[in-house]
């Protein structure tokens, strides 16, 4: 098992830290919240991100990919979290583009892939039904017709689902609680609509309704029933990427109140000089290291095809949602009053940091999964 | 019947009469009268109430009548309060200048003062904001920058002040300045002064936090002339009158918490919306957590509870004292991380249809609550007091709290 | 309710600290682990601690007690727990006792409570079978014969059941889960063995072992089936005085610590004046300061005979427990290296506090019971 | 086949031939061979490993043969340590003199101190212990109170030292003394000297722990005579050479902890033992505490093995090295926590026949766990490294760690 980044992979993550610094920092995402955009990310910001092949890069050679694994991809989600950067690499890429690679006809791979990894299409993954992330209870309703089948039922925190070309979406196909299916909806099918969930992070977050949406055959995903394990390893994928993401944006954040710490003067010391906040901070350390190995085994036993991979993905969203809580909490706590203004980005992390607790499953749902799969295995 | 019985039965048909129905019980946020220039009402009753008890002297009843006040003794007082408290009455307005800057002035202000401070004061005519904090004091308060410059027959100040509660919408303030940086103790040199914030060169501009929009200003400062009757207590002696005043910022801010509707967000009974079953371990175990927290906080009540029964015994209460501010932040932020956790992207939103109004108001109210551990001497600042007033640790050989 | 104690409340409290002090200094339990004593505790001092009239204190006057009620009971424990003093006040008049009040026919309070009260015999309570406290689960049986009882099974943690002149026997006599009935077992009756079950915190602890045991039908307590209730009364007047030794145990390890802080100087300068070190301590006052609270208010309730006496006890036990945990650890780790010797009462106080924690239900099972008691309310 | 492939097969078929089949594989505790004047074996086989490999002067393989060593060039050790590991076998000896004290001689001692100390010490002749805390110093190390007196030829020592493992079974003594009062420094003014603890004058008393007999020791020293050519490197210069000691102690440590069989109580299995079926909501939540805690040793674990990748990456580790400790110890007494609430009653056992060995052992562990967090730098020395060197905070005006 390998725990740190290759010599690629460090090189990579240096480009990638260069990038969003520069073409997305901070302040962009200020920006777009500041006027209320509903898109979320910055298009420009995309292309050139998929220009330097970083939609690519979990691909096989064979569908136009990179084949450079998800460790590289880590290190990309890592680098976009320092900087709160915004882009549907996790939506469009992570999410989508792996359903489609591990349960995509040809004919759909071909129609979709190709397009998703030249930034040309987005599409949107919608999963969730309720208040917290839990595929298991998908109710939402597919039903076979004579020219294909109807969806009916509402998706919520659907990521960059505002303004997508299309949605994939896990319908309850059977009474069993995996007999799930996957659809593609494309853009402007009859009875689709969109409502945007404007949430504390400012992101693209939708409420996708449907109502008697007819899509024909060749929208299923696999095979009817089916669709459970290939959604479960997209999103495997996905959460091992928000937990990138989480842990880029929790260092980050770290080093600011660090920063802070050592050049903050109360009465006549710096604050940072004060033991309690001293061992406070050197707990954080603790924790951001107990996550990053969690994090790099979970990105590791993707790539390797380990069976292991869904006990470690669970594993490290676990610790790191730990960890991010924790380090979000004591750094505005830290910063004090400055720290509770929206003039430091101090809250912007915080509030992504939470979002993305929150995503794909919280901290409680992965301890019970990570446990749960062991006792299995 | 004695005379302070006589009195009691006099208050309790009084206020029966003239207490609106309508302003008996608590206030829903927004709904509260603070006086001032620009004072509102939003019903007819509020204004009733009002006039009534400026003119009764009733917004201070224990002040002199020769400032406005009510002249009632200690004991008057008492069951004024007693009686109000019986009826429910909300307090006819909210004014910091009454029940913090007040007393100090009767203590430590000259005749010409408190006469041109209190009676307006008194009948409700002046809203009052409190100039203390500055950006770079933070818990160390006495870190003020703010300077008063001597120009004769006046001040002109220069800095500026945070944290200051509607300052955007108040007539006067409080305001602590340098006026002597030749001392080596910053304790030293700092006058208290009072100012007008409709003067030139004053603007105030509200602060935005995580949590949004809020009533706190930034206030700015620039070459304000401020006269020097202006000026309370000693030069130089200011901070001894802050210290005076800040003891009354607690009884100040819980009768103000008493009077309002609590916001107050029961943790089980939104568990139980959220989670009616809980059926997977996960949720026995955070429904566990929850139930924890509720039983601390039936703790924490409690001790609110002891502390009264002691002080009323005459017992030494300042070990528990110490305790409440911190805990019951500390508290409420624990609490809206577990509904959180409970309540999943529910709690999340910030604005917009998809999100009902409770849980708008609970995302907002869970991101204030990192301002409570903060504002109003930060949870480490309480830390510290407890280490070394009430547990007698010795002094580190220097340094403080956050 | 009240949450303080009044005058007379205080006095005692005073008479008892003073007591403790003398007769019963925690030197005293060092000597009875160190000889290896069996009974646990100095019959002398059980003795005076009746002739003050201690162990009359909660019963009514018509059954030769005091009825100064338990809120005036935790003032005696408390200082029992500053102290460690040991005494069968807890297993002889609060557990036993209070059934006998209770549930007991006039023939077995005249044969017992009297000489109870005098100190001149002692019972002992047999609840606990498992690991943990769990008096739903019992299933030690007591079946029917020609002449009376037969009884059969183990009971664990009887607390003072070594040299006891009998035991009253919680046992299953139906299938739901409340038909218990409650037995008086004599000291001599064929059939009962006794094994000491040898503890951290050195006391006077009991396996009792019935194989079939006959008691006569006068030894039951109350009628058949109908046990639950009194044993459930008398369970919550037992755990709210262990809450108040706790208390008083943590009190008193909480001074001391606070001493050695003052005290110790480590690096030139006295270690209580780390800050690190003072914000722990301080955390650990407000824990105190709640325990107390919660204590205070489980007293008054069994005293004014609120019907919310069960859940504020279980409050109670649950917030003390929590507390006693943090403080004894916390304890130990400020006293340094020193404090995992067995030269300092460190350790005395930290393993009395830890079984004390256990017994008759841990933080854990109060959590639960205090909440299922509100939801059932 | 280079020269070093020829040593590696010689050595391993020189390893198979020799080390007995019952000494491969970890030993339980209480099995391992202590090395000294009365060094006892268990079993034959031990004796035979003791002294073929004591022949080939493999206690200490990397030594000038000169001193007794084995004279292999760090290539050779290199495969001489991996073979033994391939082959699973036990260390022929524990000896703390070899791993932590000839270090240090080879680098600062003299030729007559080299040839008089290491001799025996590479034969396994001599158990040496540690003479470093005193009873005042506690996490201040440098706070040495025991004093040796220039005497001419010897020193007088007197005072004490605490924390001594196997004080009362060792022959000699590595020992930090003071021999300079006058400097205002306190790392100033001490020396390492070497002693006999079968010395008149020494006494070595087991120190009773919370957890019961403990092989630890307080050492007292009475007037004791240690003769000049007993000081270790330079006179008032032994703070540096204590560093450089305490420098191999983790690497020393680990050694042993590789070897002996680790009495490692496993969370989730006992759980199942004694929860089999978490049915009631507590039970349940205690599981999941439980679970949370059993994914905490895990991400532990996997940060030791990542540390080991960056290491041979040649990446720098001692922001990871630095929290080890820490958390390791931490992360059991959290453990043990766990296990008393899972066991009830069953963990709280102090001896007799009610209880199991296991569930004796655990609670012996867990009062042990408690030392764990305070020996070999207390979790707040941790803390405060952490702080300081990792994340580059400023130093307090003053001050330090418990």
């Amino acid at each position: 098992m390998s725990l740190i980044y290759n010599e690629e992979q460090r090189m990579l993550l240096d480009t990638a830290q260069e990038f969003f610094a520069e073409r997305s920092p901070v302040a962009s995402l200020r920006a777009l919240r500041d006027s209320g955009d509903e898109l979320g990310f910055e298009p420009a910001v995309w292309q050139e991100m998929t220009e330097l092949g970083w939609s690519a890069i979990p691909f096989p050679e064979s569908l136009g990919g990179l084949e450079f694994g998800y460790t590289g991809m880590g290190a990309v989600f890592e680098s976009a979290g320092r900087h709160l950067s915004a882009s549907p690499l996790l939506s469009s890429i992570v999410l989508c583009g792996s359903i489609l690679e591990l349960g995509g006809s040809e004919a759909q791979q071909s129609r979709w892939l190709a397009e998703l990894i030249a930034g040309s299409k987005r599409l949107a993954l919608a999963v969730d039904e309720g208040a917290r992330h839990d595929p298991a209870r998908i109710s939402l309703s597919a039903v076979r017709t004579d020219t294909g089948f109807q969806l009916d039922g509402d998706k919520v925190m659907v990521v960059d689902g505002l303004q997508a070309d299309g949605w994939i979406v896990a319908a309850r196909t059977g009474e069993a609680d995996d007999a799930l299916s996957l659809f593609i909806v494309p853009a402007g099918t009859p009875g689709v609509e969109l409502k945007r969930q404007n949430l504390i992070d400012s992101r693209n977050t939708a409420r996708l309704c449907l109502q008697h949406v007819q899509v024909g055959p060749e929208q299923l995903i696999g095979e009817l029933d089916r669709g459970a394990q290939v959604l479960e390893q997209a999103l495997d994928r996905g959460r091992a990427c928000i937990a990138a993401e989480l842990q880029g944006a929790c260092e980050a954040l770290f080093q600011t109140t660090l920063e802070y710490l050592r050049t903050r003067v109360q009465f006549d010391v710096p604050i940072g000089s004060f033991q309690a906040l001293q061992h406070r901070a050197a707990w954080m350390h603790v924790e951001l290291e107990l996550a990053r190995s969690s994090l790099m085994a979970a990105l590791d036993a993707i790539d390797s095809g380990s069976d292991q991979a869904p006990r470690l993905v669970s594993l490290a969203k676990w610790k790191v949602g730990q960890m991010a809580d924790k380090v979000s909490s004591e750094s505005i706590q830290m910063h004090g009053g400055i720290g509770v203004t929206d003039e430091l980005d101090v809250g912007l992390y915080f509030k992504r940091i939470r979002v993305l607790q929150a995503l794909l499953g919280d901290a409680d749902y992965h301890l019970e999964r990570a446990a749960s799969l062991l006792d299995a295995a | 019947m004695s005379a302070i019985e006589t009195f009691r039965a006099e208050t309790r048909a009084w206020l029966e009469a003239n207490c609106p129905e309508s302003l008996r019980g608590p206030a829903a946020a927004g709904e509260l009268v603070w006086g001032g220039s620009s004072v509102e009402f939003a019903t007819e009753d509020q204004r009733l109430w009002f006039e009534r008890m400026r003119d009764k002297g009733w917004f201070c009843p224990d002040w002199p009548t020769a400032y406005g006040g009510g002249g009632l003794s200690p004991e008057e007082d008492a069951v004024l309060q007693q009686e109000l408290k019986r009826l429910k009455c909300r307090p006819p307005q909210i004014n910091l200048g009454i029940w913090m800057l007040g007393p100090v002035l009767l203590e430590f202000g000259t005749e010409e003062q408190k006469q041109r401070l209190l009676t307006p004061m008194a009948r409700g005519e002046v809203r009052w904001c409190q100039g203390f904090s500055e950006p770079n004091a933070g818990s160390d308060l006495a870190n003020i920058r703010t300077a008063a410059v001597d120009a004769g027959d006046h001040f002109v100040v220069n800095g500026s002040k945070i944290w200051t509660s509607y300052g955007d919408k108040s007539d006067w303030m409080y305001c602590l300045v340098r006026t002597d940086n030749s001392s080596g103790k910053k304790q030293e040199g700092i006058s208290l002064v009072v100012l007008d914030m409709h003067a030139e060169g004053v603007e105030a501009r509200p602060i935005d936090l995580i949590s949004g929009k809020s009533t706190f200003c930034e206030v700015f400062f620039d070459n304000v002339k401020v006269p020097k009757e202006n000026l309370i207590g000693p030069l130089n002696g200011g901070w001894t009158l802050a210290k005076r005043l800040l003891q009354h910022e607690r009884s100040a801010m819980s009768k103000f918490g008493e009077f309002s509707l609590p916001t107050h967000f029961d943790l089980m009974s939104i568990l139980g919306d959220y989670l009616p079953q809980a059926e997977t371990p996960s949720d026995i175990a955070l429904r566990a957590r929850a139930q924890a927290a509720a039983l601390d906080e039936h703790a924490y009540n409690l001790t609110v509870q002891r502390m009264g029964q002691q002080a009323r015994a005459g017992q030494d209460v300042s070990g528990i004292a110490a305790i409440m501010k911190l805990v019951h932040s500390e508290q409420e932020k624990q609490k809206f991380e577990l509904l959180v956790d409970v309540m999943g992207h529910r709690a999340l939103g910030w604005d917009g249809d998809e999100f009902s109004e409770q849980e708008l108001a609970i995302s907002k109210a869970w991101l204030l609550s990192y301002t409570q551990t903060i504002a109003g001497g930060s949870s480490e600042v309480q830390l510290n007091v407890i280490a070394k007033r009430v547990l007698n640790l010795p002094d580190a050989p220097k340094g403080g709290a956050k």
